[in-house]
């Protein structure tokens, strides 16, 4: 900017940058502190010297500092990447460098400026319009729409079915949950168990255990094989028994905790 | 609020006939109460005269959906009486018949035409009157021919609703017993509140009290 | 379900297309919001065609004090805007938008579905939860479909409420939006020297808005 008008215009920045120094609690964070700066150039946005922008940007820091205002830690971020932004475009381009180049760099601040800035534009003209409870207004007495609750009863035939069968095998089912005939409870082999324990020395079959007149009939023999195990099991973890099987589906053992 | 050319003008004229008769529309519209005719020219501008533009708008909204209509000494728009309905809504719940029900169905379905004692007897627990109830009133059950029993009680059969309803062409093509364990369709276990009878009879009841609701 | 006289005549026919625009007015007129075709297909007899109904009726209230509009795929009567000035009784003292709430709903309008990321990153400052928490009560945005980067970030979008508020047939219509496009001001341009953007994010902006058609 190396022009007549650079010095006139360079003071109206600095004094532009005074007055904003002094409110800089209103600028919402340095993208719009920039976009403020940035009026100053007086030219389409598209057009900006980032490079001038980038001047302007630092110099109104600098002044903060001396005017030892507080800034937030992203206006100093901003600062220290537009110092950056600087060397990058006034110094020649270093071949080894792969990164983005200070052209590209500032052609993307350029366009987050220039976004920026439309969003603004957006959002004036989409407050600007009529809006409902303004300028346009809803039906005053709305009419509830009453709601009639109709109900209606579902039944698969599976349910049919199954509820009929429910009721004609209840009898069927009943042996097992209340003939206490035909059940051994845990109580009882496990009073048994304790019995007859002290007499085993050396490993014995867990079936021979079974009592008398409990191994014949299928649905006795199994309650009582269930309770005798779990009375074994209820032993050994307090340590009156020890229980072994040598493979998988081999009769289980036990014997009497040797000294126990 | 842009107070536009119109309105100014109308200090020293009133509003044409046509653009007052919007006011009034919209004033109508827009008001959470009915509005009298003095309420509507205190609005209005100067010089307008709402009794007048009212009258314009309740002939517009002759045989209409909506009419303008004297509430008191206020106006206001309204629904027109005979789209009324249009104002309900019909939602359909659809609900799991109780078991007490789908038991008591399945009895009369299998053993058709069955009296109450008859049902209450293969339940094991007696049948509340508003089970039957439910069923009539569904139209999967009605009165069938009275038992030629002392007492002659009442029997109940399934209607052609219910085969309808369950894809049936005849209560006989239900499937028997020895069928359905076949299916697999019996459960193997007997579902918890059946274990006892007292505990059943309790179920009823919850049941009942949920028929209720 | 109890299907009353007309409902069950209509259906073997119809009502005559000037009865069904009184019913669609009728309807409308009840509503404070807007009222879906479907919902009004839902309510009116079968066979009744409440979008033909519709644009007879639009037709009808052109210039009227009210009218009938369009907000999204529902349909709502408002009264005309250059009445507003009768209305100061009926007018909503709405709590004034910060900058950041204004700037950041117009980002999710033209940009949706829009991440925080994507607002942070437009306006160059973090959101606060306070801003996004009084668009999501006002109802003028609500959340979208997470997108499928990293992170899975939830998006906003705009609200049929919004379209209602502003007075916008669809998201489409917001202002400025065709030229904003064709600027390239609403594409997603990563800052260079990072990894391409996800790719996702553009076809499903152009989705959304045909969604809303």
């Amino acid at each position: 900017m190396p022009d007549g008008d650079h010095d006139f215009e360079a003071v109206e920045a600095r004094l532009a940058a005074e007055a904003l120094i002094v409110d800089v609690d209103g600028f919402e964070g340095p993208l719009d502190l920039l976009l403020t700066l940035s009026r100053t150039q007086k030219v389409d946005l598209r057009k900006i010297s980032i490079l001038g922008l980038a001047e302007q940007y630092l110099s109104f820091i600098d002044r903060a500092k001396t005017l030892r205002i507080e800034l937030a830690a992203d206006y100093l971020v901003m600062a220290a990447w537009l110092a950056f932004l600087k060397s990058r475009l006034l110094l020649p381009p270093d071949p080894e460098d792969e990164g983005p180049t200070g052209e590209e760099l500032a052609a993307h601040l350029a366009f987050q400026l220039e976004r920026l800035q439309a969003m603004r534009d957006a959002a004036a003209k989409l407050m600007a319009r009529d809006q409902k409870g303004r300028d346009f207004f809803v039906r005053g007495i709305p009419e509830d729409v009453t709601r009639v609750r109709t109900i209606r009863y579902t039944a698969t035939l599976l349910d049919l079915m199954q509820g009929y069968a429910r009721i004609r095998t209840k009898d069927e089912f009943r042996p097992f949950t209340m003939d206490r005939e035909h059940v051994m409870t845990l109580e009882q082999a496990l009073e048994r168990m304790r019995g007859l324990i002290g007499y085993a020395g050396d490993w014995t079959d867990l079936s021979s255990y079974l009592p008398d007149g409990w191994d014949g009939d299928p649905k006795r023999r199994r309650s009582a094989t269930a309770s005798n195990f779990a009375a074994t099991l209820e032993l050994a973890k307090n340590g009156a028994i020890e229980i072994r099987q040598t493979a998988l589906f081999a009769p289980i053992q036990i014997r009497a905790t040797p000294g126990g | 609020m842009a107070e536009t050319g119109p309105i100014e003008d109308s200090l020293f004229e009133a509003p044409p006939m046509a653009e007052q008769e919007r006011m009034v529309e919209a004033i109508l519209f827009a008001s959470a109460e009915p509005v009298t005719v003095s309420d509507l020219n205190a609005r209005m501008p100067h010089g307008a005269d709402a009794a007048e533009a009212l009258e314009h708008l309740k002939k517009r909204y002759e045989g209409r959906g909506v009419s303008v209509v004297k509430v008191g000494d206020a106006w206001a728009i309204r629904t027109a009486p005979d789209l009324g309905f249009l104002m309900q809504k019909e939602t359909v719940e659809t609900r799991k018949l109780s078991r007490a029900a789908i038991e008591t169905l399945a009895i009369v379905a299998y053993h058709q035409p069955a009296t109450r004692a008859e049902i209450e007897e293969i339940r094991g627990v007696s049948v509340s009157r508003g089970t039957i109830d439910q069923l009539l009133e569904l139209e999967w059950i009605r009165f069938g021919r009275r038992r030629m029993t002392p007492g002659r009680p009442v029997t109940y059969v399934v209607t052609q609703e219910f085969l309808d309803h369950f894809g049936l062409e005849n209560a006989r093509d239900l499937p028997g017993l020895k069928e359905l364990r076949a299916a697999g369709l019996l459960d193997n276990r007997p579902p918890p509140g059946t274990l006892a009878p007292d505990e059943t009879g309790d179920d009823e009841q919850a049941e009942m009290f949920e028929d209720e609701s």
